[in-house]
């Protein structure tokens, strides 16, 4: 792998950049692999990277029916934090957090991990009980996070209308300064590059099409590239996994719905932090481009079609104008959608099968970029080893059938 | 933006008078106490969640208030037709996905059971959601 | 001096300009003049101005390319104060007001000496694609400290740092047909739907309609197609079913013909929006239009050339030298070279030699042009240079120079010797690319066409392409492509269309040359190595950057685009995409199809935040719902709380006496004062909000004992029971009380929060699961208003003024009355959520006031206290009444919450929730139950959402076993006390917990029941 | 049938009783502007755009068959259900109407004092059928809106398509309004009638204000109050 870094950068220069390095190989399928990932986001190529990397299994190939992380990876609003209510949840978030915390370093690809903290606002006295819940248990979970009043809001963000004029004045917030952004692409090609360079096969335009299965354990996968045979098989298709799970004869907990996001034009720096209101609906903010970046909760009907419905993206705004009156002559410039699998808990599927040797990752909603490297590790591990991680055990497809939610609406409400 | 023929009403409506309510003809077990905990799961929270032909509940939430039903493409967000609460969709998932299955079924090959969405796996599915 | 005296370069005559009028503004500090009719750009263009900014990455001089949505340089700041600040505004789409401020969005201190430029020219080299990804790594600890100095990079514009003075309003619009683009396309479709009867609506994103026809050589009838144009538009306003909206851009295409129109009102006018006849008027207005069908009348966009240095000021798309000169009377340069790959671009030579001013060479890309457009160059003495391009423009501020050399297209080679020519201005014109944006806003996937090499839109049933944004240029058959779609999408909305070829204009019919596919220039030096190349000028995307990404692997268009930046500017790409394309396709030696194409998402350009907000803003965000009694509360002091959408009393602070005078209460204080006056005297509370339920019919009892968890089989009328009511997986969603007001009639009610959610609650499971039973549910939430007066003294003060029984036997706990109140009909029920005697008083809310009144006047003999919501929370929590939502999260059952009494296990209907109570889970040990806290130390109150654990001295991760859900200071035990979940907490009464809080302070507290005061319930029975 | 639903008079009298209309705070508060005249600096201008709300009138929510209701509303009443969903009939003096809310709904507006009386003779009518017959008089106001810019207003309110060639007399809707569910009919071709949720109102009433603003809207001061 060619090493990355500023010296190297003025070397190539002088070379016109020229030998430039292919950063992942373009490989034909091999018949066998011991591993197939199914699905070249950053969940399936951190889960590939972590199987070579960390438990040797390098006879991996990843199967990606598009182009290399250009699913929700490519449409996320890239907020990173840990901060989550339950147990379960803060373990595998704050899992991943650490992993963000040497991301760029590891993968040698500056995946520009920004903490520049999260603001989830609180606007109503159980907003502000729910804060102080979910703050007492992250201190208690090791997880930092303050709880601020108004006027602790309003110094951090002092372009934030925080007056009593508001609807629904700003009372407080829970704000965790480790959390922040990232570069969304570079994860993706961060994790490709490195995965690759350890031997992973990267199939891009290889679209899985049917799974073979014999006597209850996986064999292989079709694809329109012919069938690849493994004994393991991991789906990690966020916006597609219940299409998997029927190709494999079983349906799942999910429901895919369309999340929709915007940017404005690219504006001089304003805000330094992410700001995020479950009351209001809406978050933001400002990528290193400039971009005010915002989203909001997803659109209530189920849709593969990665677009939404226009007033959601009126709701948004109008929250954002509400929070932020400055930026009413400011101008929206692009919006778009993605495609994500809802859990009824908010929560993630890592999880065995019926079918041996199958292995799920999905039900991410709308959180699941913040999780990507936490996510793969643990799914790499549960891979490698047959069994779930311990992180991972939680978030098992059973707990609908017991009856062990892990709810973490109250928590997390639309706003990730 | 949807453009939602009530058939209540009898005349296309805005979407935002509406609120969807997730997938349609999910029948309440008639006898929840037989049911193990899987069947009742099922029930609860188990989804077709089909990438096509998707039959769905709405409600006319703004307007008369009536729960109906709506036969709708997940991609292209066609809606196909729109009926009332009780009956019956006259366009299948079963169109769709036969042509879909089509494509993806391979020929089994070496004793190897080959699932694209085959029937049996669908009925294995709908089991419980009857 | 003459009033254009400073305007160099505007002719003394034609375009559409008023020079008799003049404009002065101010561009980067100086003042300028134009005239209505101007453009910014093409104002600042007639003063000479060559740059307007400077570029984002490398820093380097921009100029004006465009004259429309196009433009991807000219993007400047506007506003003359503060408030009205407007960045990222596109100079050929801002008309030209008195007064008008605009200045560059980059360079410091100004565009003309930016001091980034070294940056730009020195680090150029070092800036490839991506090379962010590639470095900034070392040592990890520093990144933010890299972060902070990269984002001071960041940006074009600046957001205004004051609220927005202006208003925005929405209108919605339905239509048969609507039709975005009102040049000849547009124009003739509309005309035709319109006379056959369909409702037409016509947007136009300019702020004249006739796209095209305002700068077209071309003729209509032997008339020049500005008499057409006014001939058609003055028809088109004649028709009532027409509506036509100039200076209203199509900006988002959604499902199902949902199309949203950004209309400019005055932006034209000044910096705010002027108020009209005294009154506001919104400064631009968003139409959300649902139309029957949809005409795309959207034209095309020039494509430029991508040659070495074709940044520099005065290299221009050959159709905006046109427009300049034609619409605008503004030359812009002295000395011309044009670049084609066609013949159409020839007019701008054509336009420039008759502006009087010299055209230096034609250089065309073919070897052998041949169409009328060509002779008449010819003819008109104009040097034609076949089988050449230009490769590289010469000059940093402004084109000095072109060098041009024959080259062979399909090897991409430099073929001939290299000839400079001087020039101030190169025009370059490689094609035509169709605005196909709104017509893949939908996910419909454009499709590459050879013949107009450019994409047109794939068939969406219901939208029809015509003109330009098909693909179809030449004016006569753009003239009946339109009144096809017109006619087409009339028929198909079910009106007939009497066609009549003859109302179609004569256009001379002209002979044009086929044009040849050429993007991308070869240079002598290859694409590395030679001067920059832009395929995206905002972005400041090279040539070199895009094979640079093919290089390293990133072969999917998509891949490219992210990687370079390509097309995420503000102008989306409109330039330079297919140019990119077209260059990856070199790079990975395949087509341009092959390569892909990319789907256009909203907006078509960029749209104000307060369009899209329109007047739900600021006091009307959301409504404030109010009960009839809000003007006394209002009046009486209150503050408020938010419940939903509900604006309640929270409580009511008293002026007391203080130091130097008077002091409101604290809400402590008030909060104790409120529950001191229930619990020893009489309160009072407006509990309008609930939700209330009217249920009738015979199987009313029945469909109760379904949907609640208890039982409703006995309840006999005049009786009240409270209720439960869980989702099918078991978990607490409401609660309230129900009271049978007849055999088949039923009063319910609900939460605050969940009044509306119960009622679709009731009508899902009958409407879906139980249409077989017969009951009907009507909301009667806002017409009964609800006060509970409660407290030791609230029989006395209601018995003078109401003629129900009021004894304790005669109308028990738990009974409901009707009767008068205050003279007015009331039903009253005795119902308690504060453990007092109280009584619920519902009368028609349009006496609410009327009674509540009459009730303070009565009750000033017994200090009636009126109480908010603080107050509320407090006295239930003392008595264990749990709050939905508060101390339930969804995770919650009833037996979780100790209410097994509530609980019919053997009702015969299997009721919703039933059978989830016994899934594993919720039957295993351990599960959190709800408790009572009792501090240790009495003055402490419990933090709400503090965690408990049993080993309070465990490391992080601390074992968590529940949380507090409620916890107040109790002026009744004049100590803390606190509702909380614990697990197996009903098995650990007595037992201790401890809350570690953020400050470092460990409290410990005693698990006991959840009634603090009166647990045997004595008191509500008085 | 009379025990098993329980029915009582709950209108007091409003001669010795102070009644406030839903939008009596609102006027308070916000003020009305005149009709005659433009808000704001001109003057003299007429309103473009005029509002007024007609309170205390009977509103009855009938739930049941058509057919049965259709023929107790025909003899106590002398009008029927309307037959087409989203329509209105209004009786000969137009004081009294019955609006299609849904199939199984449909809601009578009647003088305020008249509302008791015709759910007694209504119900006797209907005898054992199965129906619901519920009051909602107070907890919803009319508000009148006429003027030539009426339905521009209304175009800045409301999804629906307001365009009165295709809101034609004797329609009515249940459909949004702002941010806000409202009833919307068109009674006559003079004016529009918005039934609006007495704990709405106030919106509402802001909302219109605010969305008239540049028609000059006015409020009429003569509330068309029916005789008490």
């Amino acid at each position: 792998m060619q090493r990355y870094s500023g010296f190297g950068l003025v070397k190539h220069a002088l070379r016109h950049h020229e030998d430039w390095q292919r950063q992942w190989r373009n490989p034909t399928p091999k018949p066998r692999y011991d591993v197939i990932i199914v699905g070249g986001g950053g969940h399936g190529l951190a889960t590939a990277y972590y199987l070579a990397k960390e438990h040797g299994i390098t006879n991996v190939a990843v199967v990606e029916k598009g182009w290399l992380g250009g699913g929700n990876t490519a449409r996320n609003t890239t907020i990173v934090r840990s901060n989550y209510l339950w147990d379960e949840s803060a373990a595998l978030y704050e899992h991943a957090m650490k992993h963000w915390e040497g991301l760029s370093q590891e993968l040698n690809y500056n995946v520009m991990f920004s903490q520049r903290g999260v603001l989830n606002l609180g606007h109503t006295l159980q907003d502000m009980r729910d804060i102080q819940r979910r703050v007492n248990a992250n201190r208690l979970n090791g997880i930092d996070g303050e709880v601020l009043d108004a006027e602790g809001v309003q110094s951090l963000v002092p372009i934030m209308d925080c007056s009593k004029r508001a609807r629904y004045p700003v009372m407080g917030a829970s704000w965790q300064p480790r959390a922040g952004v990232a570069r969304h692409d570079a994860v993706a090609w961060g994790y490709a590059r490195a995965a690759d360079a350890l031997g992973v096969d990267l199939l891009q335009n290889t679209e899985v099409t049917g799974f073979k299965i014999r006597d209850g354990q996986i064999q292989g996968v079709h694809t329109n590239r012919g069938d690849i045979e493994a004994k393991t098989v991991g789906c990690v298709t966020a916006g597609n996994s219940s299409v998997l799970a029927r190709m494999a004869g079983f349906n799942l907990p999910l429901e895919s719905h369309p999340l929709q996001a915007l940017v404005s034009e690219p504006l001089k720096p304003v805000l330094d932090t992410v700001v995020m209101s479950n009351h209001v609906h809406g978050y933001i903010s400002q990528s290193d481009k400039g971009d005010l970046v915002i989203g909001a909760g997803i659109d209530g009907y189920n849709g593969y079609g990665q677009r939404g419905s226009y007033p959601t993206v009126e709701h948004t705004l109008q929250a954002i104008v509400e929070m932020f009156p400055i930026f009413s002559r400011v101008r929206m410039n692009r919006q778009w959608g993605g495609i994500v699998d809802t859990c009824p808990d908010a929560c993630p599927i890592l999880s065995k099968t019926k079918v041996k040797g199958l292995y799920f990752n999905c039900g991410w909603g709308t959180g699941g970029f913040k999780a990507t490297p936490g996510s793969g590790h643990v799914f790499a591990a549960s891979l490698a080893k047959g069994e779930m991680h311990p992180i991972a055990a939680p978030f098992s497809i059973d707990r609908f059938h017991s009856g062990a939610l892990i709810d973490e609406h109250g928590a997390a409400g639309v706003a990730h | 933006m949807f453009h939602i023929y009530c058939p209540y009403c009898e005349e296309l409506r805005e979407e935002e008078e509406f609120h969807p309510k997730g997938e349609a003809h999910i029948a309440r077990p008639e006898e929840p106490e037989a049911c193990s905990d899987e069947e009742w799961g099922d029930y609860l929270f188990f989804r077709d969640n089909p990438r096509g032909i998707h039959h769905e509940m709405w409600l006319h939430a703004v307007g008369c208030r009536k729960f109906f039903n709506i036969t709708r493409n997940t991609v292209s967000y066609e809606i196909l037709e729109t009926y009332k609460m009780g009956e019956q969709p006259t366009v299948g998932a079963e169109h769709l996905a036969r042509e879909e299955k089509t494509a993806s079924v391979q020929a089994a090959e070496g004793g190897q059971q080959t699932v694209g969405a085959s029937d049996a796996a669908l009925a294995s599915v709908k089991g419980a959601q009857a | 001096m003459s009033q254009t005296a400073s305007q160099s370069n505007r002719l003394a005559q034609g375009g559409q300009v008023d020079r008799t009028q003049t404009l002065t503004f101010t561009f980067n500090g100086r003042s300028y003049t134009g005239h209505p009719g101007d453009t910014l750009a093409s104002a600042l263009l007639a003063n000479g101005v060559d740059l307007v900014n400077r570029s984002f990455k490398y820093s380097r001089p921009r100029g004006i390319v465009a004259a429309g949505a196009e433009e991807p340089n000219a993007v400047v700041q506007l506003g003359a104060t503060e408030a009205t600040q407007v960045p990222n505004v596109r100079a050929t789409q801002q008309a030209l007001y008195d007064g008008l401020v605009a200045c560059s969005t980059n360079g410091w201190p100004d565009a003309q000496r930016d001091i980034m430029r070294w940056v730009g020219k020195l680090g150029s080299p070092f800036m490839p694609p991506g090379f962010y990804y590639k470095t900034f790594m070392a040592p990890a600890s520093m990144w933010m400290t890299y972060e902070k100095y990269i984002r001071k990079t960041a940006g074009l514009g600046r957001s205004p740092t004051q609220p927005d003075p202006d208003i925005y309003d929405h209108m919605h619009r339905h239509c048969d047909l609507l039709v975005v683009g009102a040049g000849p396309a547009g124009l003739s479709a509309a005309l035709t739907a319109a006379r056959a009867g369909a409702r037409v609506l016509l947007a136009d994103e300019q702020e004249t309609m006739g796209g095209s026809l305002l700068d077209t050589r071309e003729t209509l009838d032997d008339q020049p197609a500005a008499q057409w144009l006014k001939t058609t538009l003055a028809a088109l306003a004649e028709l009532d079913n027409v509506t036509l909206l100039p200076r209203t851009t199509a900006h988002g295409y959604h499902d199902h013909h949902f199309v949203t129109l950004h209309e400019r009102r005055t932006e034209h006018l000044g910096d705010s929006a002027p108020s009209q006849a005294g009154h506001r008027q919104s400064r631009s207005r968003l139409h959300r239009v649902r139309a029957g069908q949809v005409v795309l009348a959207t034209g095309a966009h020039e494509r430029p050339l991508v040659y070495a240095n074709n940044d520099v000021p005065g290299n221009l798309l050959a159709g905006a030298v046109s427009t300049y000169i034609r619409r605008y009377g503004v030359v812009p340069g002295q000395k011309l070279v044009l670049s084609t790959s066609n013949d159409h671009a020839y007019r701008a030579a054509l336009d420039w030699q008759e502006a009087g001013r010299e055209v230096a060479a034609i250089v065309d890309a073919r070897s052998a042009p041949q169409g009328d457009l060509v002779a008449q160059a010819k003819a008109a003495g104009i040097r034609v240079i076949t089988g050449s391009a230009v490769l590289e423009a010469k000059g940093t501020q402004r084109v000095s120079a072109a060098r041009v050399a024959a080259i062979d297209v399909d090897a991409f080679t430099v073929t001939g010797k290299v000839e400079t020519l001087e020039c101030d201005t190169i025009a370059s014109s490689g094609g035509y690319s169709p605005v196909i944006h709104l017509a893949s806003h939908t996910g419909a996937r454009p499709v590459w066409s050879d013949d107009i090499i450019g994409f047109v839109p794939s068939t969406v049933a219901g939208v029809t392409a015509s003109g330009g944004a098909r693909g179809v240029y030449p004016l006569g058959e753009v003239l009946a492509d339109g009144v096809e779609a017109g006619t087409n999408a009339a028929t198909a909305l079910g009106f007939s269309a009497a066609v009549n070829d003859a109302d179609l204009p004569r256009v001379a019919s002209r002979h044009e040359g086929s044009a040849c596919a050429l993007f991308q220039i070869p240079h002598e030096k290859a694409t590395l190595r030679a001067p920059k190349q832009f395929v995206d000028l905002q972005n400041d995307v090279t040539a070199a950057a895009i094979e640079v990404a093919t290089l390293e692997g990133f072969e999917s268009i998509e891949h490219v685009k992210r990687y370079t930046a390509m097309g995420f500017g503000t102008d989306q790409g409109k330039l330079g995409n297919i140019n990119g394309m077209a260059v990856a396709a070199r790079c990975l030696g395949q087509s341009i199809p092959e390569t892909g194409t990319t789907v256009f998402r909203p907006n078509y350009t960029p749209v104000t935040f307060g369009a899209v907000v329109g007047r739900h803003c600021r006091e009307l965000f959301d409504p404030e719902r109010y009960t009839p009694m809000q003007s006394w509360h209002v009046a009486r002091g209150a503050e408020f709380e938010d419940v939903g959408q509900w604006k309640r009393p929270w409580y009511y602070p008293q002026k007391r006496r203080a130091e130097g005078g008077e002091r409101l209460e604290t809400m402590h204080e008030a909060v104790a004062r409120e529950c001191r006056a229930v619990r020893e005297g009489v309160g009072i509370l407006d509990a309008s909000t609930l939700g209330k339920i009217d249920i009738q019919g015979p199987d009313a009892r029945e469909f109760l004992g379904r949907i609640y968890t208890n039982k409703w089989q006995k309840l006999a009328p005049g009786r009240v029971r409270y209720g439960l009511m869980c989702g099918d997986d078991g978990m607490v969603m409401d609660d309230g009380t129900t009271s049978c007001l007849a055999e088949n009639h039923f009063l319910m009610t609900t939460t605050t929060g969940n009044a509306a959610p119960v009622l679709e609650w009731l009508e899902l499971w009958h409407q879906t699961e139980w249409p077989e039973l017969e009951v009907y549910f009507n909301s009667v939430t806002d017409h009964w208003a609800t006060m509970t007066v409660t407290g030791p003294e609230a029989r006395k003060l209601l018995t003078d003024l109401t003629d129900i029984d009021l004894d304790r036997e005669a109308f028990k706990f738990m009974d409901w009355r009707e009767g008068h109140v205050a003279g007015v009909p009331a039903r009253v029920f005795r119902i308690s959520f504060t453990g007092e005697l109280a009584f619920e008083i519902n009368v028609q809310a349009h006496y609410a006031m009327h009674v509540w009144e009459a009730l303070f006047a009565r009750g000033e003999a017994f200090d009636l206290t009126p109480y908010g919501t603080e107050t509320m929370h407090v006295l239930r929590a003392e008595k264990g009444f749990i709050i939905v939502g508060q101390d339930t999260d969804g995770s919650v059952t009833p037996e979780d919450l100790g209410m097994h009494w509530a609980i019919g296990y053997d009702k015969p209907f299997p009721w919703v929730g039933k059978r989830a109570l016994t899934r594993s889970d919720t039957r295993r040990e351990g599960r959190k139950q709800l408790v009572g806290l009792k501090p240790k130390d009495a003055s402490v109150v419990l933090e709400e959402g503090a965690q408990i654990v049993f080993e309070p001295n465990h490391a992080i991760p601390m074992p968590m076993v529940g949380h507090v859900t409620s916890s107040y200071y109790s002026p009744t035990l004049e100590s803390g006390f606190a509702l909380a979940v614990v697990k197996g907490g009903h098995q650990r009464m007595g037992e201790s917990v401890y809350l570690p809080m953020v400050d470092g302070r460990v409290h410990e507290a005693e698990i006991v029941g959840t009634q603090f005061v009166d647990p045997k319930g004595e008191r509500q029975h008085v | 049938m009379s025990n098993s639903v329980h029915v009582y008079d709950a209108r007091a009298d409003h001669a010795t009783v102070t009644a406030e209309s839903p939008l009596a705070y609102s006027f308070q508060r916000s003020g009305m502007p005149a009709s005659g005249e433009a808000s704001g600096e001109a003057s003299g201008e007429k309103s473009r755009a005029v509002i007024g709300e007609r309170a205390f009138l009977g509103h009855l929510i009938l739930r049941g068959g058509a057919i049965v209701l259709d023929e107790a509303l025909r003899e106590v009443l002398g009008v029927g259900l309307p037959g087409r969903p989203n329509s209105l009939t209004v009786d000969a003096d137009g004081q009294r109407s019955v609006q299609w809310l849904s199939p199984d709904e449909w809601l009578l507006i009647v003088p305020g004092d008249e509302t008791f009386g015709l759910e007694t003779r209504l119900r006797a009518h209907l005898g054992g059928a199965h129906v619901a017959i519920v009051d909602v008089s107070a907890g919803q106001t009319l508000i009148e809106l006429s003027g030539e810019a009426a339905h521009e207003v209304l175009m800045k309110s409301t999804v629906y398509d307001v365009d009165p060639h295709a809101f034609t007399v004797g329609k009515g809707v249940t459909t949004l309004f702002a941010k806000t569910n409202v009833i919307l009919r068109r009674p006559d071709a003079s004016r529009w009638e918005l039934i609006v949720r007495r704990s709405f109102a106030d919106y509402v009433y802001r909302w219109l204000l605010d969305a008239g603003e540049e028609y000059g809207i006015g409020v009429a001061r003569e509330s068309r109050h029916e005789p008490q």
